[in-house]
């Protein structure tokens, strides 16, 4: 069903579109990073289209890869009930891509979402806050290379020690986890 | 439910969207009291028949029976039943001789979401387990009774089946359970369990096929 | 901000006539407020009663969901979902372990649907449930709230019964699901819902045509479907704008085209319509849930596919085919195939979508979770500016906020 | 120091070059249709391997002769009718091999079964589980319930068969792995087969125990659980267990290791594949010294003299005994002692701080005493990085003096006071101890507890090579790189830091962030040094997805279970302010941190 | 229905000690009055000490107290729950007394509470502003009589005794005033707190006491027409004939001015700051003028809320209910009854026992009007939402006031046209039929859960 949509975007966009693939029942295409606004308005506004609802915008960072994160969106209809999943290509050293929110407003925290959690920025997006970290959260968490443990900085707490192990050798002051790496504020 | 599989059932046809009827606003909504009445009504029902007559005490709050309402359950007077399979504190499960079934293989510490669980392995010197826990301490504030180390236990070691929620305490440390609290209840024996393999040393004494009858409280888990 | 202007120029001029110096009021509401579900802070600028803007705040619950899930297995992931809507925790269950069985291409057996969609239903009637009681209680009428966590409760008990514990289900498992229902379990379940039902249209007597509740909730929070759409609303708060969507009806998913119901659709988008959407969903829920107890099958509940699915018990305890896979599961987790899914379900609030990524192994390489109450939220600020600050309360609660669900 | 200019960056060393007499003709062959050229002679795993297609197997093993005895990695040859091992027969030009057809399949899982047949019910006890191909290959090709047909043979079970080893025959899948090691690499054939049919199972001879030095690789190299070590016997889930590329520190030959821990605690060390060095194996002494990096850890800073010392902060105490060297500096009362056991970066550490810091000319070698020498592995000397010293020593002017000139000078009463950057002595360290005390001021860095301690007025808690970035010399002059595998217990710190300390309270001021940076400006003083880049080996992150690292251990497991220690990015982002421009021109720092950018707008708001 | 027996059992106590109540009233007003006269200095002052201590410290007090208590209890049963029942006196071992204990453990806790004082406040109306509240409410009781006047005979003077404190000319205009003085404590409490929800608290509170007092003022003022005078104990006797010259249909202002008594029972809820009046407090919203006060402070502002709740229950009583009236027919049966007794007791029928031993008795039925009506504002409450803060405005302003203006020019027409209250009371029966019959329409058409729209909010 949904299969209609990725053919008109590869007939619309050809340079902007390739890699149309169905996987599970779910059709997906990878779309150029400076064109997603353009295609973005194309399926909104076009009848047989009519991808009115944005469902999300996440993010994924294949650490490793060449272009190492990719944004995704998931578009549904909700007259034609197809549903298509666009995914960007992001590569780190340039971790910017064009803002959907003036498409759909929707976008807005989506996009403040990724930011905060993935660190890209989203160009022409209004109101480019963190959502959940925050102002002076350092780095960005759902990067893999982001570290399960240690403290941020900006955040004294208590000790909280484990009730069963005690404090041993577990991490407990960001001096102790990293010795001489005391970070700059 | 009867053991041969039914039929699945037959689909009814799709039910096409419909809206509910939203009447127009009418006189009496618009004035107030009537409506307000009514809506007192209902509170002053319930209130002259939670007042004039007696509450049954069944703790089951859906079996109460009688036109009063009350539902209030009054906790250490009355308690709720857990129904049966409720995820209440662990207990970690007794050999016939006593000491825990458990054998330290690690697989709760390692399902738990919370890593509350903590494991010291110890060696028994002639037993044919060979291993036991030395230590075994789950830190119930940590626990969020997700049941999943009762899955994980190959050994039928640990189980959420004692209907009780854990004490609450004034300090920290003191909520953090050891063998020596945990180990309660029946004991449990399955006919797998190694004790019955190694009566003897080196003619083979079982297998999988022998029939050993069964024990009290077996295969309950 | 033509309040905030103190018309120095006009007041040398004619100091009768001028326009006072005035600055509007900011206020905070949250994040510990009594009318602020989980803990959110709405930053609100006030002229008199006025809201003038508004810019809600999350992150005070933000847990690391999805960060906690890329480090756990596919089955630890289990309990964070209970956490996200803690009010119909099934209804995560289940939408997490449909978007795993997709990815993982599996289909489980027919009982195991039907005791999902069961267990969701009374989940989602809890969740409505909750947020009628909680919208008379904030707007004052504490009964009607009593009412509704006394069927909650009653509903709660059948849950305990089914899963094992009241919240926090953990009930789904790639494959199936923990356990079969316990034996009479489906006529307690009958007895409930005719209390539940008692008690629902009580609820509806205290409130629905009360004049000061329909003033209260009459025209306010507005949002059009047009603006909706556009805001990513789903679920009731959608379908009360007059958008029938729902992903029960537009894309079946387990059992739900066999069974007979309606989706109430409201006309005017406000917060009577929202409320008025729950009330009706709940008499479908419950219709629902009596096709689903006369129509279950025999059977068994769970696959039988060792690479997916904990070996039984008996098997684990006597044999090493059994206790290594259950140990590969445990240990390693599900190996899901490599790929990535969009799994969607309808959540009591919405649309509630699972994009999965593996990379072939027992822990998810990414997990994100389409909350239906992050979109609401963000739409928050368009149903709320012009109207009155006592106005907050009703919208804020008629969307239904979760705040494990935005958050995270 | 930092003010000179950098000298210009060596070049990297070369890649080791090919084989001489380079390019035999390849052999062109076919494997679950993908081309694979391979080298004649390479057996059909191998080649399978260099286009990322795993063959299962049991008995196989790439520095052992070849047994094809488990017949698990048998496959399907298009020059053959049957189904060959994939061990035994090597590629041949034009071959079509197929290793995932159904027949095949149905081969590994008959296999995976009959090897289950007896297989005793035991993963909950079994140390292996976890890191055992029993289980692997059963969830990859079997899992498949039990068809029960008659009783499990019973043998014996938990016979302890040497000081390192336990053997469980009822585990036991005889794919002879361990004989064969014992026969053709340890040369002590001290394991057989016994038995016939399906009473078959492996033991030692009566009365001649598993003894030799190297049977501990046994444990490693048996793919089940029949030979397990009984030193961290029930200590640890393999499936817990993180590992980190490691070094052993048992002797100068420097085996390459990874070191197995979790939660701050080391449980083992596993030989790492390196030809050069070790091939796959290690020592069994080696393999027990991880036991120095946990117990009887000296972690707390401590001042005072026999035993009264009381713990302080290290900032502290080091302030304090600086106070009291620095009157001594120059003179001829204060030796400095360094132990051999420091790596490069400690030393070169130590080194600044006796010239410059303490004026010294001359420093005295503590480390262990001499041992035992073998053919294979094992060296005399009982320290990694005796050479590393040496050159240290020579390039900052320093003339390196035997311990035994140490005590003479002591007891000729030369001596007043001692800077002792290590504990380790080849004395009886209480023989030492009581030597030493009569000196006036004794400063220590240690990382174990120790008579020497006990008399120590100021003890400085030092971190072991688990704890820190660094390197060893080997005796080869082998420069060689271990990692961080978890933070520094308590207050333990590295001794290029405690250094650092030292030299900042006398007044210097030099201040390195990591020990990378130390490295950087230290090591182009030591000639031998210079062509050895620090970022060779860098810290690894997750792998990516997709690729699953294979570590290159004696045997297969996945990487570890529980997350490893990924430095944060934000103080990646402190690393690379701290390191000065001119040295900026690799670039092996992690890539980690975002680029610093403008606060987002809406910050201030 | 053993609970139904303990109940009416419990119901006759309460009657019973009301009575005795009453009794000890008489003879402690007649008493000090009595003694005051002795001295020469009139029954005035006497009679006001007793009526103090009697009304305003052994009834008003204790009520409100026990409002406390109740409150929680009916709202539990409302909601089918059982309420505070935990707290044990000492000695009594496990009877909880219903819950009484609860009252002196919340007053325990009010009084050993921290007394918090914000940092942003202005320290000297912080600390007044409760006073300022409680004191006009406590002051209000002043002009309700509880009982009747009883003539008693002390030497050669005649001592009028009653339960009532002062009886002054201008009546219930002492209650619009007085009332409009416990707004500033409001106030001030919303502003000295130095916090913006509290101040929002109190703002609310002026303009919504500004809407009310219009309200609160002319729904009474077709009760003054009628009964003509401004004192309530005329309002009382007023209200003692018989409607139409039926001994069982008494002319009780309900009757004869029914729009007049709901006027005027919303705009006094409005005042008492109750559910659905409660937008002072809000605290769902905003959380209250009182948010921050703590300790007893937070107690006086809760005590003033109960006080008010008996306050106007007495005033609408003795207004709108016939005071402690029956019916003709009733209180002639009473009096009877009550010589009964005190033939019974002395052996003949002296007139003054008779009296007083009536005076008791009809004491007793104010207070349980009183008590039925704390009740009704109490079920109210925990029935209905709150409105918002331009309807409540609305219905004050475009309701309430225009309502309260056609019922004064109504009265007026009615009185003028038949002065003896016949008309007023055909017309105020006519008003109550049909609201009933619009009840059982609304309830019949209203089986349908359907909603209906209401008017779209005003902005």
């Amino acid at each position: 069903m949904a299969k209609a949509v990725l053919d008109a975007l590869v007939a619309k966009f050809p340079d902007a579109v390739r890699d149309p693939y169905t996987f599970r029942g779910d059709e997906a295409a990878f779309v150029e990073r400076a064109a997603i606004v353009e295609v973005g308005g194309f399926l909104k506004h076009d009848p047989a289209m009519d991808m009115k609802l944005l469902l999300s915008v996440t993010a994924v960072d294949y650490l490793g890869q060449a272009p190492r994160f990719e944004v995704v969106y998931h578009l549904t209809s909700l007259t034609h009930h197809h549903r298509v999943r666009l995914r960007v290509k992001v590569p780190e050293e340039a971790a910017e891509l064009p803002s959907v929110s003036g498409i759909w407003r929707t976008a807005n925290w989506w996009e403040r979402h990724v930011w905060d959690l993935y660190g890209l920025r989203f160009a022409g997006h209004p109101d480019l806050r963190r959502l959940y970290m925050p102002e002076a959260w350092q780095g960005h968490p759902l990067r893999k290379d982001y570290p399960l443990r240690g403290r941020q900085p900006q955040t004294p707490e208590r000790d909280i020690p484990d009730l069963i192990r005690g404090p041993g050798p577990q991490p407990r002051s960001f001096d102790q986890v990293f010795p001489g790496r005391a970070p700059r504020r | 439910m009867s053991d041969a599989p039914k039929p699945p059932p037959k689909a009814p046809a799709p039910v096409a969207y419909k809206a509910p009827e939203l009447r127009p606003e009418t006189l009496p909504e618009r004035a107030f009291v009537p409506e307000l009445l009514r809506g007192l009504a209902v509170s002053t029902s319930h209130f002259l028949r939670n007042l004039l007559f007696s509450r049954d005490p069944s703790p089951d709050v859906l079996h109460r029976r009688g036109p009063n309402l009350v539902s209030t359950v009054q906790y250490p007077e009355e308690v709720a039943p857990y129904p049966p399979g409720y995820r209440g504190m662990h207990r970690l499960v007794p050999r016939p001789d006593g000491n825990p079934r458990c054998v330290a293989c690690y697989m709760c510490a390692t399902i738990c979401p919370a890593q509350c669980i903590y494991i010291e392995a110890g060696e028994y010197p002639q037993d044919p387990i060979e291993k036991f826990p030395r230590r075994f301490e789950i830190d119930e504030l940590r626990c969020i009774v997700c049941g999943l180390c009762v899955e994980a236990c190959p050994k039928d070691a640990i189980r959420m089946d004692t209907g009780t929620h854990c004490k609450p305490t004034y300090d920290r440390p003191t909520i953090v359970y050891g063998i020596d609290r945990l180990l309660k209840g029946p004991a449990v024996s399955h006919r797998t369990d190694v004790w019955f393999k190694r009566e003897g040393s080196d003619p083979p004494a079982d297998g999988h096929g022998h029939p050993i009858p069964p024990l009290p409280g077996e295969g309950k888990s | 901000m033509p309040n905030e202007r103190m018309d120095v120029e006009a007041l040398r001029e004619d100091p009768l006539e001028a326009e006072l110096p005035r600055r509007n009021m900011v206020i905070n509401l949250g994040p510990s407020h009594p009318a602020m579900h989980g803990t959110v802070r709405t930053h609100i600028e006030l002229d008199g009663e006025t809201i003038v803007k508004a810019d809600p705040e999350i992150g005070f619950l933000h847990r690391g969901f999805e960060k906690s899930c890329e480090n756990v297995t596919w089955t630890q992931c289990l309990p964070y979902t209970d956490r996200l809507n803690y009010v119909s925790a099934i209804l995560n269950n289940v939408g997490f372990t449909l978007a795993v069985e997709k990815l993982c291409g599996i289909d489980v057996p027919e009982r195991a649907k039907y005791i999902r969609v069961i267990g969701g239903e009374i989940h989602r009637i809890c969740d409505h449930l909750t947020m009628v009681g909680a919208m008379a209680l904030e707007l004052g009428g504490f009964t009607a709230f009593l009412y509704a966590i006394e069927a909650r409760e009653l509903l709660w008990d059948r849950v305990a019964e089914q899963t094992g514990a009241r919240l926090t289900t953990t009930y789904t498992r790639i494959g199936g699901i923990e356990r079969d229902l316990p034996d009479g379990f489906l006529g307690r379940l009958a007895d409930t819902l005719t209390r539940v039902a008692e008690l629902r249209e009580e609820i509806d007597r205290l409130l629905t045509r009360n004049r000061i509740f329909l003033d209260r909730t009459r025209g306010t929070g507005v949002i059009s479907a047009e603006d909706a759409v556009d805001y990513g609303f789903t679920g009731p708060c959608l379908r009360a704008c007059g958008v029938p969507y729902d992903v029960r009806k537009a894309h079946p998913y387990l059992v739900y085209d066999r069974f007979d119901f309606a989706i109430p659709v409201g006309e005017r988008g406000d917060n009577f319509d929202r409320y008025a959407m729950r009330m009706e969903e709940m008499r479908q829920s419950e219709k629902i849930l009596r096709q689903a107890m006369e129509q279950i099958p025999s059977g068994p509940v769970i696959l039988d596919d060792w690479r997916y699915v904990m070996p039984p018990k008996p098997e684990v305890y006597g044999s090493i085919e059994g206790l290594i896979a259950h140990f590969k599961i445990v240990m390693e987790g599900v190996q899901v195939p490599k790929g990535e899914v969009y799994a969607y379900t309808e959540a009591a609030n919405g649309e509630l979508g699972w994009y999965v990524v593996s990379d072939g192994g027992g822990r998810p390489y990414k997990l994100h979770v389409r909350s239906p109450g992050l979109p609401i939220l963000s739409g928050l600020p368009h149903m709320i500016v012009g109207s009155m600050l006592a106005d907050l309360i009703p919208t804020f609660d008629s969307i239904n906020m979760i705040g494990g669900e935005v958050e995270q | 120091m930092p003010d000179q200019p950098a000298p210009p960056k060596p070049p990297p060393p070369q890649a080791p070059a090919p084989q001489p007499g380079a390019a035999p003709a390849l052999v062109n062959l076919v494997i679950d249709g993908r081309p694979v050229q391979a080298k004649p002679g390479t057996n059909l795993i191998e080649a399978a391997n260099l286009v990322g297609i795993d063959i299962p197997f049991y008995c196989y093993h790439r520095r052992l002769s070849i047994a094809a005895n488990c017949r698990m990695c048998l496959v399907e040859v298009s020059n053959a009718p049957k189904l060959v091992p994939a061990c035994q027969t090597p590629v041949s030009e034009g071959l079509k091999v197929t290793t995932n057809s159904p027949k095949v399949m149905d081969s590994h899982r008959s296999v995976e079964e009959l090897l289950l047949y007896n297989h005793p019910v035991d993963c909950a006890i079994c140390d292996q589980a976890g890191e055992c191909k029993l289980q692997d290959y059963y969830m990859q090709y079997d899992h498949r319930p039990y068809r029960p047909a008659q009783a499990k043979l019973l043998r014996h079970k938990r016979k302890e068969i040497g000081p390192l080893v336990v053997l469980d025959q009822e585990r036991c899948i005889l794919c002879t792995r361990c004989v064969r090691f014992m026969r053709e690499v340890a040369q002590a054939p001290q394991l057989g087969v016994f038995g016939r049919g399906n009473r078959e199972y492996i033991d030692i001879f009566p009365g001649q125990p598993l003894d030799n030095k190297y049977a501990g690789n046994t444990i490693d190299i048996c793919p089940v659980g029949a030979l397990l070590s009984r030193d961290n016997r029930f200590k640890a889930r393999a499936f817990f267990l993180s590992e980190t590329p490691s070094i052993c520190a048992g002797c100068a030959r420097g085996c390459n290791t990874f070191l197995d821990h979790y939660d701050g605690v080391a449980y083992r060390y596993r030989p790492r594949e390196n030809d050069a060095v070790n091939q796959a194996w290690m020592c069994d002494d080696g393999r027990l010294t991880y036991h120095r990096l946990v117990d009887d850890r000296q972690t707390r800073a401590l001042a005072g003299r026999v035993g009264s010392g009381q713990p302080r902060p290290v900032d502290e105490v080091v302030a304090a005994a600086a106070e009291k060297l620095r009157p001594l500096a120059g003179q001829t009362g204060l030796a400095v002692l360094v132990s051999p056991q420091l790596s490069v970066e400690d030393l070169l550490a130590v080194a600044l701080l006796a010239r410059e810091g303490l004026s010294a000319t001359t420093i005295y070698e503590g480390g262990f005493a001499d041992g035992d020498q073998d053919d294979l592995l094992l060296r005399a000397d009982k320290n990694p990085n005796r050479l590393g010293l040496r050159w240290v020593a020579a390039a900052f002017g320093l003339e390196l003096r035997p311990f035994d000139a140490f005590l003479e000078a002591v007891d000729e009463g030369q001596v007043k006071a001692l800077f002792a950057a290590g504990t380790e002595v080849p004395k009886e360290p209480s023989f030492v101890a009581g030597v030493l005390g009569t000196l006036e001021l004794i400063v220590t860095q240690a990382q174990s507890f120790g008579p020497l301690v006990g008399v120590s007025d100021f003890c400085l808690p030092a971190a072991p090579h688990s704890e820190c970035d660094g390197s060893f010399v080997n005796f080869q002059g082998r420069v060689q790189r271990f990692q961080r595998a978890y933070p520094p217990r308590e207050e333990a710190q590295p001794h290029w830091r405690l250094a650092e300390g030292f030299l900042k309270s006398l007044g210097f001021a030099h201040r390195w962030p990591t020990a990378r940076d130390l490295f950087r400006e230290l090591s182009p003083r030591v000639p031998d040094l210079a062509s050895f880049d620090w970022d060779e080996l860098g810290p690894g992150g997750r792998p990516a997805p997709g690729l699953a690292a294979r570590p290159a251990a004696a045997d297969a497991r996945p990487p570890g279970y529980r997350e490893r220690v990924v430095t944060p990015p934000w103080q990646v982002k402190a690393a690379r302010t701290d390191r000065p421009a001119a040295q900026d021109g690799g670039d092996g720092a992690p890539r980690a941190a975002e680029p610093p950018r403008d606060p987002p707008p809406g910050v201030g708001r | 229905m053993a609970r139904l027996f303990r109940m009416l059992l419990l119901g006759v106590l309460i009657v019973l000690g009301l009575c005795a109540w009453a009794w000890l009233g008489y003879l402690a007003v007649n008493w000090l009055g009595g003694v005051t006269l002795g001295w020469g200095w009139g029954a005035t002052l006497g009679q006001a000490v007793a009526a103090i201590v009697f009304i305003q410290l052994l009834f008003v007090m204790i009520v409100a107290t026990l409002l406390t208590l109740a409150e929680r209890k009916w709202s539990a049963a409302m909601q089918d729950r059982i309420g505070p029942n935990r707290a044990r006196l000492p000695g009594l071992g496990r009877f909880s007394l219903g819950g009484i204990p609860h009252v002196l453990a919340d007053a325990l806790k009010m009084i050993s509470k921290e007394d918090f004082l914000p940092s942003q406040s202005n320290r000297v109306l912080y600390h007044l502003a409760p006073v300022l509240n409680f004191a006009p409410i406590f002051c209000l009781f002043a002009i309700v009589p509880m009982g009747p006047p009883v003539p008693i005979r002390h030497g050669f003077a005649v001592l009028v005794a009653t339960l009532q404190i002062a009886n002054p000319d201008v009546g219930l205009l002492y209650v619009f005033a007085i009332a409009s003085l416990a707004v500033y404590g409001v106030s001030l409490a919303g502003w000295a707190s130095g916090n913006k929800l509290a101040l929002l608290g109190g703002v609310r509170a002026s303009s919504q006491m500004i809407a009310y007092e219009v309200a609160l003022g002319l729904g009474l003022v077709g009760m003054m027409m009628t009964a003509g005078t401004l004192r309530l104990d005329q309002m009382v006797q007023t209200q003692s004939q018989g409607l139409f010259g039926l001994s069982w249909l008494p002319a009780w202002g309900i009757f004869v001015q029914p729009l007049g008594f709901l006027l005027f029972f919303a705009a006094a809820f409005a005042e008492t700051k109750r559910t659905p009046f409660d937008l002072p407090e809000g605290e769902s919203e905003i959380i209250g003028y009182f948010v921050e006060y703590s300790g007893m402070k937070f107690g006086m502002f809760m005590i003033a809320e109960f006080v008010e709740i008996v306050t106007l229950a007495a005033i609408v009583t003795a207004v709108f209910l016939g005071g402690w009236h029956l019916s003709p027919a009733i209180d002639g049966g009473l009096a009877s009854f009550a010589a009964v007794l005190v033939r019974w007791r002395f052996g003949f029928a002296e007139p003054t026992g008779v009296l007083l031993t009536l005076a008791v008795m009809q004491t007793a039925i104010f207070a349980v009007k009183v008590l039925v009506l704390c009740w009704l504002q109490l079920a109210i409450r925990w029935t209905f939402p709150r409105f918002r803060y331009d309807q409540i405005q609305y219905l004050g302003w475009r309701i309430l006031l225009p309502l309260g203006l056609a019922n004064v020019f109504a009265t007026g027409v009615c009185l003028l046209l038949d002065p003896s209250l016949s008309l007023l009371g055909a017309v105020g029966l006519a008003e109550i039929g049909v609201g009933i019959a619009a009840l059982l329409w609304s309830g019949a058409k209203s089986t349908q859960p359907a909603p209906a729209p209401a008017h779209v909010g005003s902005h």
